[in-house]
């Protein structure tokens, strides 16, 4: 057994599953409350990833310092990320509460085709090349063959997210209202929680910690195009139900236990079966944990 | 109509104008800033910022406007659906229904010979989504099982045809049958891990095995001949003969006319069976169906498999008609529109699936003059679809049982 | 009722028989032009039907071929097999003589059996699936660019005979097109005494990290690796290899050999290696008909223009040579009358390769791709 | 009289939780009996042990119907349960909404069928016959319980009393020896309690089945039961005649109690 290739498969597989974290927190999230598979979830992601590329590109023109644009661009991207999050609940599920849960999904996947090609037609179908808005630093120079800036930066991030979302969802108000809603949103309804408030807070959020990632991420992978969301979205709705839908640690932990077994298994077995080794432990894993690793289990009430 | 006019008034002239100026902002970036980091060039559109304010006014407006009317009806529940008015008018005028029956006859068979082969070739392709609808419809419509990888049945199909021709020159009627046993033999492979799964992981499993089959038949080279396909595939023949490229078309949609008819006639007796009540009361409530002495195991492994079935059977069209196939065509995008089909026609519902796939599958053809908005509208309808009618177009409706009193007054 | 219904059936039948008669006129020669016009992929057969255009306007302008106009019919087969099948039918029943395209290899393979059987001769300015010419299967077929086994092979002898490396990873996106060459590529090295294949995988298009692949290919001593596939992949694969300082030659194919991949990629793409069609930038019909669509659409032509623009010049010469719109006579115009492309002078052989249209490796240098001797 | 359903200790843990706590518990031929408890006792926790949702942790549970071995049915799955013969309605209306009341009605029968899938598809002479038997019984279930004139309407679109007769309807068109009625009457009217009252006794009488009942109705409780268990915390505290347990001071403290405070 080599070692150091060992140690180097660990580090891309917890890259990889950072980045899938980011996207499954949104998912999870939005799941807890309503109960719904947002298929636009990566959408959201993509179109965050966009409007970063669009603001830092015109200001990248005004010369501007690359600090300076990272930062604005992220918050812009934050921003409409999250605008198109709440929008869309309002359009496509709010009027769906009551109706059948598959026709919520359904609605769900014409939103993801409608905003794919929204940006495909607005913008370009091809991939355009995303600014490395992450300085390479200084004192990762000794091991930048193993861990470059912008997986430290998305590790970090991860990691804060996370941390920030569960202090929200324990200690606050509204987190204490998201949680309310998620056990019964009903009862939570009688007890005086406005829970329309509290689901289009749930958007906000999980199209923030989007945003985040299609900026992020983006500069890890350097493109993108209008399409990034799709596969980017599959991965991270496995890694939340594998870690537990639901459950905002399970998501990170889901994520990275995808990142690792896409890692070992192209780098011990083939990268030919990827996904393969992905969906066949999402699978071993749910035979015996039904609810996913750190989920609850949903016992119906007899 | 009267209320229409409430819509000019001030206020909600004034919440318009309030939308309105969100999706200015909300689209701003995209929409108006187009970026070319590739040419590294900026072009500012400034005219669709007029065009997205108009269209948002008059659709915000539009869209309150629909809203009300849809909570208004949302009061009176004895909206009868249009399957039952049907049935009543058929009932009461036996010779308008076989007059329509006859008239539908007779569209049918004249349909391929009134039109090009083109047109011939898109309605097989309606017709082949609604046996594949009609398939799901067992699974997610009356077993209640969120079924993603619908497709994979469909390549099982396929495939089976594809190599058994390759192998063994097998001709496409003896693997009408070989292809539809072997998915129901699948359906049954992948039920069997999958029976204690519930609702959305049950749906991302489903998902999971959809992919798994297909990336299957894209790696594994020496098997599947990999993403380069199987092409020649012989289109079927009739006693063998061989019929030429035009009469092949009609051919086929003639199959495709006796296997819609096969599969509705088969489904119709399936869901008012014993087994099909079970299926129903399984998508009902789980607990109590079992409470109620229903094998719980045994009727997933059956929704699985007869649902596999008829995407198995499709898939030996499907690969005769095309005469090539790869791994490309059965993506979870396809699983997608199947199950679209199910859920926009009205979930459990046999003419809801015709309807469903006929909106489907033929709506996106004639909707290509407007080519490249075509999946911006597809999308779009679907969302406004189930806003407006989130069960479906056609709603269901149950068997009526009819009661012979005089007997059960005999048995008291 | 089931006389009612035979009744109606004959006479529904009859109509259809009378009114269906074929009717020829002596209107325009149409030809079809099939490729994606809508989707992901579209950027690939839009090129394709303005390049069609171009050359047709410019054609009837002169007065047309055989004293009539020529009409193109334009249809979108979205790049899938299934839906090609169908917009060939449509081809067909627009009663077109002959076809551009279609893009895609898979497509063309579903495509092919309604134009042979119809008798229409379809020429891909794309479609680079060996079996299409190799296979004896698709007699009408042609096309106006060169097999992938001949572009593997061309990589293949490059990194052999000039770079003299040994121990080469193949890669590949899992695609049709991808998968297809480095297939070829590795039968090629397995074939070569001097070489070795120390590695030979799939990668999945659209994955956020090739990380895992990548310590593979660094585990694996690879002095190469020859890629197959698509410049969004390559580019993020070039991209990563160059951040972990991996001092590993990088070797693809024409559909890295874009100025899209040296955008993207940046200051990784340099050094890399690209095969791709012989520089056409020297002839001077190529540079016409770059012009022209700088003129008439305000901006550079898309992927494969010169290569359509080639199929349909070759196309109305054949019909011209061929004095008539049969298939016989146009098939064979096609394989023997010389005609003056963008692409040199061209004709195509027995199983519908265009002779003289081959690959060149190139280089980016400076971010540019340049044409290595 | 030998009792047709026992449970010897019969305990259920859920982690830590003891739910059921070592019950002994009889049910005899004919009999009605009844186990109350306040809230939170066990009681349908109990029931779910002996109809199979839940599998016990400890103890047996054994079933003797007339003329039959003992058996013992610890863990079985519920359809098996039920095909044994015990049958049993919700606490939370658990109907199967979108049939209609006959359907709902002829699934309790599907158990005692065997169509099959060929049998649906060639619609056999067999299938035919057994079809139209099933609606046949069915329609006269109604019959007895009342609710014909809905026998075509969706279950979810009729009035709460009638989806609890619904309910019993249902289970008992499984052909039970032994009918479980998780609180029949909750919600209900005192009217419509007084109707189930006389419908649990004529069941009985008609259809010589015995019936065990979770209630906190004591009035339903006391007027038909012949026997009373009574469940605190997991724990069987008394059982007897109704008028023993309305004497019993641990009864009175633990549950009796609870209902005056209330």
């Amino acid at each position: 057994m080599d070692l150091s290739y060992f140690f180097e498969l660990f580090l891309g597989g917890m890259t990889r599953g950072s980045i899938y974290a980011l996207i499954a927190l949104g998912y999870t999230m939005v799941y807890g409350i309503i109960k719904l598979i947002n298929f636009a979830h990566g959408e959201i992601y993509m179109i965050g990833a966009f409007t970063a590329l669009i603001i830092s590109s015109v200001l990248g023109f005004t010369g501007m310092n690359s600090i300076l644009i990272l930062v604005i661009s992220g918050v812009l991207a934050i921003f409409f990320s999250a605008a198109y999050g709440a929008t869309m609940e309002k359009i496509a599920y709010k009027p769906l509460r009551q109706a059948p849960r598959l026709s919520a999904l359904i609605s769900a996947i014409g939103m993801s085709m409608f905003l794919q090609n929204y940006v495909l037609l607005a913008q370009t179908p091809d991939f355009l090349p995303f600014p490395a808005l992450i300085p390479d630093f200084k004192f990762l120079k000794p091991i930048e063959k193993i861990l470059s800036s912008t997986q430290l930066v998305i590790l970090v991030t991860t990691a804060v997210v996370m941390i920030l979302l569960t202090i929200l969802i324990k200690f606050t108000r509204t987190g204490k209202a998201m949680r309310a809603t998620s056990q019964d949103a009903k009862m939570a309804q009688l007890l005086g929680i406005n829970i329309n408030r509290v689901i289009t807070i749930t958007f906000i959020i999980g199209s923030a910690t989007a945003a985040i990632g299609g900026v992020l991420i983006s500069s890890h992978t350097g493109q993108l195009n209008y399409y990034i969301g799709f596969i980017a979205g599959i991965k991270a709705f496995v890694a939340a139900v594998l870690g537990g839908i639901g459950s905002i640690p399970g998501a990170v932990l889901g994520s990275f236990v995808l990142g690792w077994t896409e890692s070992f298994g192209t780098g011990y077995v083939s990268s030919d079966y990827e996904d393969v080794f992905a969906f066949i432990f999402l699978l071993i894993i749910l035979i015996f944990r039904p609810s996913g690793i750190l989920g609850r289990s949903q016992n119906d009430k007899v | 109509m009267s209320n229409l006019m409430k819509y000019f008034s001030l206020k909600e002239i004034k919440k318009s104008l309030v939308m309105t100026l969100w999706f200015m902002i909300l689209t701003f970036p995209i929409m108006v800033i187009k970026v070319n980091t590739i040419e590294n060039t900026v072009i500012w559109r400034w005219g669709y910022l007029a065009v997205i304010a108009v269209g948002s006014f008059i659709l915000s407006t539009l869209w309150r406007y629909m809203m009300e009317r849809k909570s208004l009806q949302a009061g009176n529940e004895s909206k009868i659906s249009l399957q039952q008015k049907l049935r009543e008018l058929g009932e009461k005028n036996p010779r308008l229904k076989r007059g329509a029956l006859a008239a539908v006859i007779v569209l049918v068979v004249a349909y391929p010979f009134a039109t090009s082969m083109y047109q011939t070739g898109i309605m097989t392709t309606a017709l082949m989504y609604v046996v594949l609808g009609l398939g799901l419809n067992i699974v997610v419509g009356l077993g209640g099982l969120l079924h993603l990888g619908y497709a994979a049945f469909y390549a099982v199909g396929a495939y089976t045809y594809a190599l058994l021709h390759v192998h063994f020159g097998i001709g496409f009627w003896v693997s009408l049958p070989i292809g539809a046993g072997l998915a129901t033999i699948l359906g049954i492979l992948i039920a069997i891990p999958v029976l204690r799964l519930r609702g959305d992981y049950l749906a991302i499993v489903t998902l999971g095995f959809g992919e798994i089959v297909r990336i299957i038949l894209e790696n594994w080279n020496d098997f599947s001949f990999g993403p380069s396909g199987i092409a020649n595939i012989p289109r079927p023949t009739l006693f063998g003969i061989h019929f030429k490229l035009q009469q092949a078309s009609v051919f086929i949609y003639f199959i495709m006319v006796a296997l819609v008819v096969f599969t509705i006639f088969i489904v119709r007796r399936l869901e008012n069976s014993r087994m099909g009540r079970a299926w129903i009361a399984m998508r009902e409530d789980e607990i109590a169906s079992q409470s109620m002495g229903i094998n719980i195991t045994k009727t997933k492994v059956m929704t699985f498999a007869i649902g596999a079935f008829w995407a198995g059977m499709i898939g030996v069209v499907f690969a005769a008609k095309t005469t090539f196939i790869n791994p490309a065509s059965f993506t979870l995008w396809e699983s997608v529109i199947i199950l679209c089909i199910v859920v926009i026609g009205g979930m459990g519902s046999i003419f809801g699936v015709v309807v469903g796939a006929g909106i489907l599958i033929l709506l996106p053809e004639y909707l290509r003059a407007f080519s490249q908005y075509r999946m911006l509208l597809f999308g779009a309808i679907l969302v406004l679809m189930m806003v407006f009618r989130p069960g479906g177009i056609v709603t269901n409706v149950r068997k009526v049982y009819r009661i012979d009193k005089d007997k059960t007054g005999e048995a008291e | 009722m089931k006389k009612a219904i035979i009744i109606a059936l004959v006479l529904v039948l009859s109509v259809f028989v009378i009114t269906g008669c074929a009717k020829k006129n002596a209107g325009p020669i149409k030809i079809g032009v099939a490729g994606p016009q809508s989707g992901d992929l579209a950027s690939y057969g839009i090129p394709t039907a303005k390049a069609a255009q171009i050359v047709v306007d410019e054609v009837n302008a002169a007065g047309g071929v055989l004293g009539r106009q020529i009409e193109l019919v334009v249809e979108d087969d979205v790049c899938k097999p299934e839906v090609a099948t169908n917009t060939a039918s449509k081809l067909v029943g627009e009663g077109v003589v002959g076809v551009i395209g279609h893009i895609c290899s898979g497509a063309t393979k579903a495509a092919m059996g309604t134009y042979n059987e119809s008798k229409i001769p379809a020429i891909s300015p794309s479609a680079t699936n060996p079996a299409l010419t190799q296979s004896g299967d698709y007699p009408n077929f042609f096309r106006t660019i060169a097999s992938d086994d001949a572009q593997a092979r061309t990589e293949v002898d490059f990194v052999l005979d000039t770079l003299g490396l040994t121990k080469i990873a193949v890669l590949h996106d899992k695609g049709d097109y991808g998968k297809g060459l480095a297939e070829f590529a590795k039968s090629f090295l397995e074939a070569d005494s001097r070489a070795e294949v120390v590695l030979f995988e799939g990668i999945t298009p659209g994955a956020v990290d090739y990380s895992a692949v990548i310590n593979k290919i660094k585990s694996s001593g690879a002095q190469a690796v020859i890629f197959g596939g698509y410049h969004p992949e390559a580019s993020k694969i070039v991209g990563q290899m160059k951040k972990r300082k991996m001092d590993v030659v990088f070797v693809s194919d024409d559909g890295v050999k874009d100025d899209t991949f040296i955008k993207v990629a940046g200051e990784y793409a340099e050094g890399v290696y690209a095969s791709g069609p012989k520089d056409t930038a020297a002839n001077p019909l190529a540079k016409k008909y770059e012009k022209a669509h700088q003129d008439k659409f305000g901006e550079d032509p898309g992927p494969f223009y010169q290569n359509a623009v080639a199929a349909t010049l070759a196309m109305i010469n054949a019909i011209k040579v061929a004095g008539s719109t049969d298939y016989d006579a146009v098939t064979n115009a096609l394989r023997t009358s010389l005609v003056d492309t963008p692409l040199g002078k061209i004709k195509f052989d027995d199983r519908g390769d265009a002779i003289g249209v081959g690959f060149a490796m190139y280089q980016v240098q400076n971010g540019v791709y340049v044409e290595l001797k | 009289m030998a009792p047709i359903l026992e449970t010897k200790n019969l305990t259920m843990d859920f982690g830590g939780l003891r739910a059921v706590d070592n019950i002994n518990f009889q049910v005899n031929e004919g009999e009605i009996v009844a186990l109350i408890g306040p809230n939170g006792a066990g009681k349908t926790t109990f029931f779910n042990c002996i109809t199979g949702v839940y599998k016990p942790t400890g103890g047996d549970i054994y079933i003797a119907p007339e003329g039959e071995k003992t058996e013992r049915i610890n863990g079985l799955k519920p359809n098996v349960v039920t095909e044994k013969g015990l049958a049993r309605t919700f606490q939370n209306i658990r109907l199967f909404q979108n049939m209609t009341v006959l359907e709902n009605v002829m699934i309790g029968r599907h158990c005692r069928l065997s169509a099959g899938l060929l049998g649906a598809i060639f619609r056999t002479k067999a299938t035919v016959a057994e079809e139209k038997k099933v609606v046949d019984d069915s329609y006269e279930i109604l019959e007895e319980i009342g609710l014909t004139d809905y026998a075509n309407e969706f279950a979810k679109n009729l009035p709460y009393g009638a989806q609890r007769r619904l309910e019993i309807a249902r289970a008992m068109a499984t052909d039970p020896f032994l009918l479980l009625l998780d609180e029949p009457a909750a919600g209900m009217n005192p009217q419509e309690t007084k109707e189930l009252d006389e419908m649990i006794l004529h069941i009985r009488k008609n259809n010589k089945i015995s019936i065990l009942l979770i209630e906190h109705d004591m009035s339903l409780v006391m007027s038909v039961s012949e026997k009373i268990f009574v469940v605190d915390y997991g724990k069987l505290i008394a059982e007897g005649t109704p008028d023993e347990i309305k004497k019993n001071p641990e009864v009175i403290k633990a549950y009796l109690g609870d209902e005056t405070d209330a």
